[in-house]
């Protein structure tokens, strides 16, 4: 092994002794590359698994916590909610619609690995600004990509967030969600168990794609014009499909051991994994892999990163039944081994063994890193907006609809209607409320999602951002009248080698443990993407949270939106003086300045409990949290959907742009029906309430102070609103 | 009235298709899959949306050769019921039950959103409980929805009373901005000249229970249950 | 074997693809370009040692049958060797 | 004057149409039918009267930059006439 070769494969010199001396010799070159790809920052965790464990994952609606290919909760009835989060980061930016496309179908195997349906999709994106037409060119191709591939399988794009920021136009955030429902039961999980077991092989052959380090120096990659391969991943959905629907027959009719998808690090991954999970070794012969291109070598087998490809662990005896199965599903099912006693990971080709390594050595003794961290210089040179003199708006009219046109807080619809956001026919609460909301067929219950994650936050304040995180989609879920259950997480960061990073990283997953024990919602897996920065120049922290709660009832379901005219309209909860991160600030041209809002998360359970109990009560019409853009947005986005109009008359001791705008959290806009109202009062008593005003027909009318501030009529929002996507993309 | 829907390799709306008839319409209903030539002796087959073979190649254009379809060919010829919802329509299309072909968007992108439809013949065994002229809520979900045929064609469609919904606007007019996908005449669905078999675009199956916003799409379902008796 | 077959929409049939990508290119400022229509390409391998005609009847029926769809597309087989 | 460009996938890229052709064809019967691969074909037309090689040019510029994707696509020039 030259120098060389093996920093070409990402591995330092002291891992590689370490390599040596766990075989007890030296490595060939497909166990090298076996080493390196598991032993990745990608696969192992290595910079961020010691700080991951601070995470709360425990609880009693927890089935399968971090570990699995997805978390596993209980969500009553019988029923298990399978979820996980994934970024697709990378692979975006290079080629923006299949670089999504596979990124949505890696996600959707994650979940139907574990036995379940998968029922629901959501997406996290952050791009650079859309005045740069290749940001344009990325975002639609990465909104393609994604209904692309989420249409096609028929699995319901139900919601995401989108965010604009110089700092992604060379590094967009491509987060997937996706999440499974089972019965408790039926969970399959990804373990290699009983020796003599088949080992079998199902789905798209094997071909080059995705082969990590492209540049190797070797006499064995440089012989073809390997470099110049294209290493993009083209996704096939139909053939998706056609897996998803004959692994979830196999498993119901209980010929499945274990089950696992080969996504990164494809073979090598997948195999290892399910035997150490075992504690089982997994032999397999390489000749027998189907294959799509001529003369493979082991390395490129092992390595490859075809997409729509499962392993299998089948019943000895049994193969026949698994096969039919998949056969009656057009789909090639081939045994290429055997569950073995030593838990070693052997593999043969055309009868040669050519690597054997112990499989803990891969999956579970990946060298662990303490990086130093620093806080950031930046952050002690920020500046504060208090300390900014800028004047209050002159024409607040203007200003309003600037905002509300915006691509930070204009309406997503030219997005999500892209998406077959209805398929399976369980979407209750449609794209464009706070959390999507599915029912759960044959129950009374359904299931409230949402993805949440500023990062213009996360920036300012890596610790508060991720705490505010959690909070704002917890509480999403909670205005939809559910329950927040758990969570997942997806951390998208810079260089773990860059200590400012890694402090931005420690302080992020702080944040997150602090909150999610105070909300009780376990984290029960995720993803943690690192080194997405160009030039040097990081992303900002990007930690994207995923909450999913449960409804008892779906009588009880409730939208954002304005239910009739004559309801009155309060504020839950207090508006404090907090636009540091506000697109308030950046609207009116001043730059990123802190701090940024604060949660208190105890208070903020309170007043989620408290909401949720007066939607048990029956007192709330619709519910809709404020968020970017303060109050005045989540007032204006109360009404578009229905299209009908407010009057408000609030009145602050604030300076009336300060209280409109704020981007404090903790505080939700609630109607009420006129005859509920003194008992809606009443049962409110324990929390912060304002009255603001009242739903209307027409106009959208806002008086501060007794000022008319805001006064338009409710076509014109509606048109600059939901059409400025539309105006972007150039549609006629 | 006995229903079978159809699955091909990559249908997606057959779960659905069969939940809004078993379960919210009350039907007995059976899969048939796309191998088989047995049809299970129902009375009315669907043909229900999706991507049958990804909708590589054309929308429809590989599903057609499935053994099942012949079954389909004699069901039509014995005056049965045939309901294709979206890829239903391109498979019947292809299969050539039924006239003109579904290009793509107009607007290149695939569209879910809700539209209104105007009844335009309340007599087919698809629309009798559908007034001539009522508005129906439906949603629709497709790429590949514009339909297309000749200007001869277009005639005899109109001859026959062969469109069956049209895109209108929520009081019912027909108007190039109600249009979304581009679609001749604003055709949202058309049915064979003998009447037995018709198509449309939108998903009436989705718009089967309150709880999902709509249950336009139920006069479908239910207009065919009429014809029992 | 090889095979080269191009399906193209018949003249009359409406060509979003086409169109948009017309537009496109004027609007970046290529004003001379006056149509643009979209139309599939497909290489097709036989692995039986057959002899040219045989194949030319078989891509023949192929293309008909299901590469191209009559009424609005017609089909040209380019190339056999 | 018109351009005939036919744009596909590099060797090497997934191509799931033409692999579901391809297996469709062989269970129609047609078994002799060893690889399809589907890409694209394009029509370009031109209004103003240049030359063979200007036009050639301009054709390349488009087909490079709007009718394929460089990462996965090639593309060809079939002719100009
Ligand atoms: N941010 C995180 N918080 C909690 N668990 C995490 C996080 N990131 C990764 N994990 C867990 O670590 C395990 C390994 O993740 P990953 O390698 O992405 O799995 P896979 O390769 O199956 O997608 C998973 O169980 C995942 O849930
Ligand atoms: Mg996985």
């Amino acid at each position: 092994m030259t120098l060389d070769l093996i920093e070409s494969h990402g591995l330092t010199l002291e891992e590689y002794e370490r390599i040596k001396k766990r075989l007890g010799r030296e490595p060939n070159l497909t166990e090298l590359g076996i080493f390196s790809v598991m032993w990745s920052e990608h696969c192992s965790y290595k910079s961020s698994r010691p700080h991951l464990r601070k995470l709360p994952t425990k609880g009693p609606q927890v089935i399968e916590g971090p570990g699995e290919n997805a978390g596993v909760i209980d969500i009553g009835e019988g029923l298990a909610a399978v979820f996980k989060i994934e970024s697709h980061n990378h692979p975006s930016f290079i080629e923006p619609y299949q670089g999504a496309a596979t990124g949505v179908g890696g996600i959707i195997r994650d979940i139907f690995t574990m036995g379940a349906r998968p029922i629901a999709l959501l997406n996290s994106l952050h791009f650079g600004p859309l005045e740069q037409p290749a940001n344009q060119l990325i975002m639609e191709g990465v909104v393609a990509g994604i209904a692309g591939y989420g249409n096609c399988i028929g699995i319901p794009t139900v919601g995401g967030e989108i965010y604009f920021q110089e700092r992604y136009s060379h590094n967009p955030i491509v987060n997937v969600f996706c999440l499974g429902v089972a019965p408790v039961d039926q969970i399959c999980r990804a373990k290699a168990s009983g020796v003599g077991n088949p080992v079998i092989y199902v789905g798209a052959r094997t071909g080059r794609d995705g082969i990590h380090g492209v540049t190797m120096a070797s006499e064995e990659f440089s012989e073809d014009s390997q470099s110049k391969r294209p290493n993009v991943q083209v996704g096939d959905p139909f053939l998706e499909k056609l897996l998803l629907e004959a692994c979830l027959e196999a498993m119901k009719a209980g010929v499945v051991v274990g089950i696992q998808d080969m996504g990164g690090a494809g073979l090598t991954c997948s195999t290892c994994e399910m035997g150490s999970r075992g504690g089982t070794g997994v032999e397999i012969e390489l000749a027998r892999v189907p294959q799509r291109e001529e003369n493979m070598s082991p390395y490129e087998i092992m390595l490859s990163e075809s997409q729509e490809r499962m392993l299998l662990v089948g019943q000895k005896g049994r193969e026949e039944e698994l096969l039919r199965i998949f056969g009656k599903w057009d789909l090639e099912a081939v045994v290429i081994g055997e569950v073995r006693e030593c838990p070693n990971l052997v593999v043969y080709n055309k009868g040669q063994k050519i690597v054997e390594i112990p499989n803990r050595s891969l999956a579970d003794e990946a060298p662990q890193y303490h990086r130093p961290a620093e806080k950031p210089r930046y952050l002690s040179e920020l500046i504060r907006w208090q300390d900014l003199d800028f004047p209050q708006p002159s024409d607040y009219n203007t200003l309003m609809l600037e905002m509300l046109k915006s691509p930070h807080l204009c309406s997503r619809r030219w997005v999500y209607q892209q998406y077959d956001h209805m398929v399976r026919t369980n979407t209750v609460v449609v794209p464009g409320s706070d959390a999507a909301v599915l029912r759960l067929k044959g129950t009374r219950g359904g299931l409230a999602i949402s993805l949440d994650g500023n990062s213009r936050y996360c920036y300012l304040d890596p610790g508060m951002g991720a705490m505010l995180a959690v909070a704002e989609s917890c509480r999403n879920v909670a205005c939809s009248g559910a329950r927040p259950l758990a969570a997942t997480n997806c951390l998208n960061f810079g260089s773990p080698e860059n200590p400012e990073v890694m402090w931005q990283f420690i302080e992020t997953v702080e944040g997150i443990a602090q909150a999610c024990k105070t909300f009780d919602t376990p984290i029960t897996g995720g993803n943690v993407s690192f080194y997405n920065e160009t030039n040097g120049a990081a992303v900002f922290p990007t930690p994207v949270l995923g909450i999913v709660g449960k409804i008892d009832d779906l009588q009880f379901a409730r939208e954002s939106h304005f239910k009739d005219a004559g309801d009155e309209v309060y504020l839950l909860g207090e508006t404090r003086a907090e636009l540091g991160g506000s697109i308030y600030l950046e609207q009116v041209g001043l730059p990123l300045c802190g701090p940024c809002p604060t949660v208190d998360p105890s208070q903020e359970k309170v007043l989620q409990d408290g909401l949720l109990e007066l939607i048990r009560k029956g007192l709330i019409e619709s519910a809709h949290d404020v968020s970017e853009g303060g109050l005045a947005l989540a007032l204006a986005e109360c009404c578009l959907a229905p299209g009908c109009g407010l009057q408000v008359e609030a009145s602050t001791s604030l300076r009336p742009d300060y209280y409109l705008f704020s981007e404090a959290p903790t505080r939700v806009v609630v109607s009420v029906k006129k005859k509920e109202e003194a008992e809606f009062l009443q049962a409110v008593s324990s929390l912060p309430v304002t009255r603001l005003g009242t739903v209307a027909h027409e106009d959208f009318q806002l008086s501060v102070n007794e000022q008319l501030l805001i006064s338009i009529p409710i076509p014109t929002i509606l048109r600059e609103w939901n059409t400025s996507l539309d105006r972007v993309f150039g549609i006629e | 009235m006995k229903f079978g829907v159809i699955i091909f390799p990559g249908s997606n709306c057959d779960h659905d298709t069969y939940h809004a008839l078993k379960h919210a319409m009350g039907q007995e209903t059976v899969f048939l899959w796309h191998q088989d030539t047995d049809l299970q002796n129902v009375d009315a087959i669907i043909i229900p949306g999706g991507f049958s073979y990804g909708d590589y190649l054309r929308c429809g254009a590989i599903a057609k050769f499935s053994p099942i379809m012949g079954s389909v060919h004699r069901h039509t010829r014995d005056g049965k019921l045939v309901l294709g919802i979206c890829n239903g329509f391109q498979i019947l299309q292809e299969a050539r039950l039924l006239p003109g072909v579904l290009l793509r968007n107009a607007g290149l992108k695939f569209i879910c959103r809700h539209v209104h439809l105007r009844t335009e013949n309340g007599e087919t065994p698809f629309t009798t409980a559908c007034k001539k002229g009522q508005i129906l809520r439906l949603p629709i979900a497709h790429n590949d929805g514009n339909f297309f045929i000749s200007p001869d064609e277009l005639v005899q469609l109109q001859e026959n009373e062969q469109i069956v919904f049209r895109y209108c606007d929520p009081d019912g007019n027909i108007t190039p901005e109600a249009n979304p996908n581009g679609s001749v005449h604003s055709i949202a669905a058309v049915r064979n000249r003998e009447g037995n078999v018709m198509a449309l675009m939108p998903h009436p199956e989705r718009a089967s229970e309150p709880l999902l916003g709509s249950k336009d799409g139920r006069s479908i379902f239910q207009s065919m249950i009429n014809q029992e008796k | 074997m090889k095979a080269k077959v191009i399906v193209q929409l018949k003249e009359g049939v409406l060509d979003p693809q086409g169109q948009t990508i017309r537009r496109s290119l004027n609007k970046m400022g290529h004003l001379e370009v006056s149509k643009v229509r979209q139309g599939k390409y497909f290489e097709v391998e036989f692995d039986s040692p057959k002899d040219e005609q045989t194949i030319r009847q078989l891509v023949e029926e192929i293309a008909r049958e299901v590469l191209s769809n009559p009424i609005i597309e017609s089909f040209e087989i380019e190339d056999i060797s």
